[in-house]
């Protein structure tokens, strides 16, 4: 099982990205996938995480997800505030929306961090600094967990009809990004899904 | 068709798919997204039905009952303080027979004040002659829905049915979700009709009231009749089966029970995590089990009876409790047990109160705790399990 | 008495359903003098139980549901209506 | 207008167990004779839902719908729109309720309906008073009122309060129509029916109904009382319409006195 872990602020849609990835993945993808939010009422500009879980089986797992895979940060003024690292399993990526690489990320041993100025790039494509489908996508292509194609998809089905094809473009642009972002270092490569014990502590 | 929907989006299309007639309900977390859903189905056409914008929750079953002696289908949602606040109306609904369908998102009740997931709302509210079915995934929260208009509707059980689902962790999760098409709904749940209604050519009067006597003998039937359920749920998830190839079990839902001298019973979504403990403490050897109470009322006694009657330890682990006593569901198995010949320990925990957090390790901790009490047993001992509560 | 297919379907019952008439409840009883009473309906209009008949010339009087409240007497205009105990010599006279 | 004469005979309300001499069966009998067969009633706990549908006397000759005591409105809000899902038009839908059912208990869902605009006509018979719990005050128990939870005693004058302007708040819905109505004025009543049952969207209608035993006068006074609070000014005879209220005039008010010696609710005020 993978299990990632989106952080954004209330109005930054990081609820909906959860929900863009597990489309992408169950419906236009082939796995089985579970989102959900923090669970409680979303206040915009405060701290918001949401969960995606990806398995190549009926995912049963109702707890939550205390040891995520993957963390997407939408905005990295959180990075002040919240312990995006939290839990992050060993070997685990971070992808973060920055420009440059943010002195106060801390060193992380096993993981890999990598940045997207999503927010220059959303810009630049929508004319506003909305991220959350160039995170979604940047995940995909860093990681090569997803097709653009399917991520296309669901943009297509989550958002709005009039907001599509403008997140779609950024999308696409986003995925070139990413592509260069993961480089051979992609995690998709090999084996996709660790079983390793369900339960790891008494 | 492959969806990818949370559990409220699951019961908005189920209550589409059995073109619901007329809907009253009134805004509560976690439940309200269903009731969105509803409101935008009918407000883009695609869903023909009277939605009633009701003031509270009382009035909101109150519309809904209305609606329901004139022979239409209809249906409501609420959640935690909303369904405490319909408390009496329960009791009117299923004392006058009026078949409907609620979804109840379930959530703790105030006071400390919480949005958060646990069964006191629901449980709280066993004695008003609901049936009560629990659900542990969207899918189920569909499928559940469609087969509760067909249990509540049965000529011979003509009771309202709840179909519960934990808030959030069912509510507000996404998940694949193969939503029916029309026809094959329209096939398995005609329309409904009753055999009266508000009529002026054949006036009837709803909610008599009734003397000692004769309430006492209303009183009785209604019984019958939700016993008479028992049957039913098994009998319509079959009939679903036939229909859509998925079926829930009908009143308990086993898993790896037959020789399992550890069994844990809960309710709701719970379960899908325990399946995972169960797999996990199998694959070490560990003889445990899952039994997950669909039908919470009418309480399958024999069911459980003969699943439970070759354990040696039942762990109960209860979303809800009955202050001054212990969880509601402990009790209840423990009484359905009392007389076996050979009586299985029923332990009860109390936890995921208030949304608390149900993890693979505090499942795999009871069922540890569980096993220990066996294996003293094997050693000599006399078999003493304790229960405990979730801090 | 109810069927047990009554008792089964819940508490809703067909309506009218009479088990008594409420004529028995009566201590006192309106009695009309025809000769006085010129059809004006006053009484047939304010009798809670609608014990009065509208006819050509007169209204007639049904006691079945009658309680004897004595609104008919106390509202008739012309005095066409007195009331009498039940049981009484009078009460007898007007049954004939 | 109604013209008494041509009311009809059908009687749609009748062996009721109501007490000898009830203002409040009175009001529902008249009502119905305008309302007609094509009429499902509404009702809730209350007097007159234990003397018209009490197994095995159940009095009506119209379908009626049984609700909880604060539900009145609501339910209606559901029935109309059942009907509606049926096809069934032309079918008057009717809540009915006392005073406390209404003013009390039943705002709230008197309130939601009204506010909703179903089409529906709301009837409150009032007697100012639970009287079917055994008489005590509610929001329409006028000033000065004996009940059993405004006794009098060496402190204790009745009723501390005045009634609640029941026709301010429903006319504050800006529904199409609402009255007060008495009784003891059938053809004022009964052309109030008819009007509530002419407009399009929510009528209210509050109908003062004398109780016998609730106000403690002879039951043969049922009428006359339902008048003299008219003609005392006591109870206004006021009408909401196209946003405008009117209330009849009343040119040579009786002394109160008239109104209030029969009722032994009142005998402490009059020394």
């Amino acid at each position: 099982m993978l299990q990632i872990r989106w952080h954004g602020r209330g109005g930054q849609g990081a609820v909906t990205a959860a929900r863009i990835f597990g489309l992408a993945a169950a419906v236009y993808g082939d796995w089985y996938a579970q989102s959900f939010p923090s669970f409680g009422t979303e206040r915009r500009g405060a701290p918001v995480t949401a969960f995606t879980r990806l398995d190549d089986r009926p995912i049963r797992d109702r707890s939550q997800i205390y040891n995520p895979d993957y963390v997407v940060v939408l905005d990295a003024t959180l990075l002040e505030s919240t312990d995006v690292f939290a839990g992050l399993a060993p070997g685990g990526t971070v992808l973060i929306n920055a420009g440059r690489e943010k002195a106060a990320v801390r060193a992380l041993d096993r993981a890999r961090v990598y940045y997207l100025d999503a927010t220059r790039l959303a810009r630049e494509v929508l004319g506003v600094p909305i991220v959350n489908t160039a995170m979604v996508v940047a995940l995909a292509g860093a990681t090569g967990l997803l097709s653009l194609e399917a991520v296309e998809k669901a943009i297509a089905a989550v958002l709005p009809q009039e907001l599509v094809a403008q997140n779609i473009a950024l999308a696409r642009r986003a995925y070139d990004l990413a592509k260069v972002l993961g480089g051979k270092e992609a995690i998709a490569s090999g084996s996709r899904v660790k079983r390793e014990a369900l339960v790891s502590a008494d | 068709m492959r969806a990818y929907l949370n559990g409220n989006e699951a019961v908005a299309a189920a209550v589409k798919l059995a073109r619901t007639e007329v809907v009253a309900a009134y805004p509560i977390t976690p439940q309200s997204t269903i009731v969105e859903k509803i409101a935008e189905y009918i407000a883009a056409g695609s869903m023909e039905a009277d939605y009633i914008r009701v003031e509270s929750e009382h009035a909101a079953l109150a519309a809904c009952y209305g609606a329901a002696v004139t022979g239409t289908r209809v249906f409501t949602a609420t959640s935690s303080q909303g369904l405490a606040y319909m408390f009496e109306m329960l009791h009117y609904v299923s004392g006058c027979r009026v078949p409907m369908v609620m979804a109840v998102a379930n959530r703790g009740l105030a006071a400390p004040w919480t949005i958060w997931a646990d069964h006191q709302d629901a449980v709280a509210c066993r004695d008003t002659g609901w049936i009560q079915l629990y659900v542990e995934t969207a899918q189920e929260a569909l499928d559940t829905c469609l087969q509760a208009y067909k249990i509540a509707a049965h000529p011979e059980v003509l009771t309202p049915v709840m179909v519960c689902l934990d808030g959030y962790v069912l509510s507000h999760t996404e998940e694949i979700v193969d939503v029916p098409d029309q026809e094959a709904v329209d096939r398995f749940l005609p329309s409904y009709r009753p055999e009266y209604s508000v009529d002026t050519q054949r006036p009837y009067v709803f909610g008599v009231g009734a003397g000692p006597d004769l309430y006492s003998a209303f009183k009785y039937y209604q019984q019958q009749a939700i016993l008479k359920a028992k049957e039913v749920i098994k009998e319509v998830d079959r009939e679903f089966q036939a229909h859509f190839q998925r079926s829930y079990g009908g009143l308990v839902d086993l898993y790896y029970c037959h020789d399992a001298s550890v069994v844990l019973v809960v309710m709701g979504a719970t379960a899908g995590t325990a399946r995972e403990v169960v797999e996990y403490l199998r694959r070490q050897g560990e003889a445990v089990g899952l039994l997950r109470l669909r039908s919470f009322r009418p309480f399958p006694v024999e069911d459980l009876r003969a699943a439970l009657s070759r354990a040696r330890v039942v762990a109960v682990l209860d979303r809800d409790c009955s202050f001054g006593y212990e969880g509601v569901l402990a009790t209840e198995v423990k009484a359905a047990l009392a007389d076996l010949p050979a009586q299985p320990q029923v332990a009860g925990f109390i936890g995921g109160l208030g949304g608390r957090d149900i993890s693979q390790e505090e499942l795999a901790g009871i069922f540890r705790h569980c096993l220990e009490a066996v294996r003293r047993q094997d050693r000599g001992e006399e078999l003493v399990v304790s229960g405990g509560w979730q801090k | 008495m109810l069927t047990e297919g009554d008792l089964r379907k819940g508490p809703n019952l067909a309506t009218p359903l009479l088990s008594t008439t409420t004529g028995s409840w009566r201590l006192v009883r309106p009695v009309l003098n025809p000769k006085r009473c010129n059809n004006c309906l006053t009484c047939w209009l304010f009798c809670p139980e609608g014990c009065f008949t509208r006819g050509e010339s007169i209204v007639s009087l049904n006691l079945d549901f009658c309680k004897g409240c004595g609104i008919c007497v106390a509202e008739c205009p012309r005095e066409a209506l007195t009331l009498v105990e039940e049981g009484s010599n009078d009460a007898r006279l007007s049954e004939r | 207008m109604v013209k008494i004469k041509e009311l009809p005979d059908a009687e749609l309300v009748q062996g009721s167990y109501a007490c000898a001499g009830c203002g409040g069966i009175l009001a529902v009998r008249l009502a119905l004779k305008v309302l007609g067969p094509e009429t499902v009633i509404v009702t809730t706990p209350s007097c007159l839902l234990g003397v018209t549908t009490f197994y095995p006397q159940l009095a009506f000759k119209v379908p009626c719908v049984n609700v909880t005591f604060p539900s009145t409105a609501a339910a209606v809000s559901g029935v109309v729109a059942g009907l509606k899902r049926r096809g069934k038009k032309g079918v008057k839908v009717v809540g009915l309720a006392g005073d406390g059912g209404t003013v009390d208990i039943g705002l709230q869902a008197l309130s939601g309906a009204l506010e909703r605009g179903d089409n529906f006509i709301f009837i409150c018979y009032d007697n100012e008073a639970y009287m079917n719990t055994g008489v005590q005050r509610s929001g329409a128990t006028p000033l000065g009122a004996r009940t059993t939870t405004t006794p009098v005693g060496s402190i204790g004058r009745g009723e501390e309060r005045p009634k609640k302007d029941m026709l301010g708040i429903v006319a504050a819905h800006n529904i199409p129509y609402a009255a007060t109505a008495s009784i003891g004025y059938p053809q004022d009543y009964l052309s109030k029916v008819q009007k509530a049952m002419q407009v399009e969207g929510p009528a209210y209608l509050q109908v003062l109904s004398p109780c016998p035993p609730g106000w403690g006068y002879r039951s043969d006074l049922t009428v006359k009382l339902a008048r003299l609070a008219v003609q005392t000014g006591q109870w206004p005879l006021a009408e909401y319409e196209n946003g405008r209220l009117t209330v009849k005039e009343i040119a040579n008010p009786r002394p109160l006195r008239d109104y209030l010696a029969p009722q032994a609710r009142f005998a402490h005020l009059l020394g």
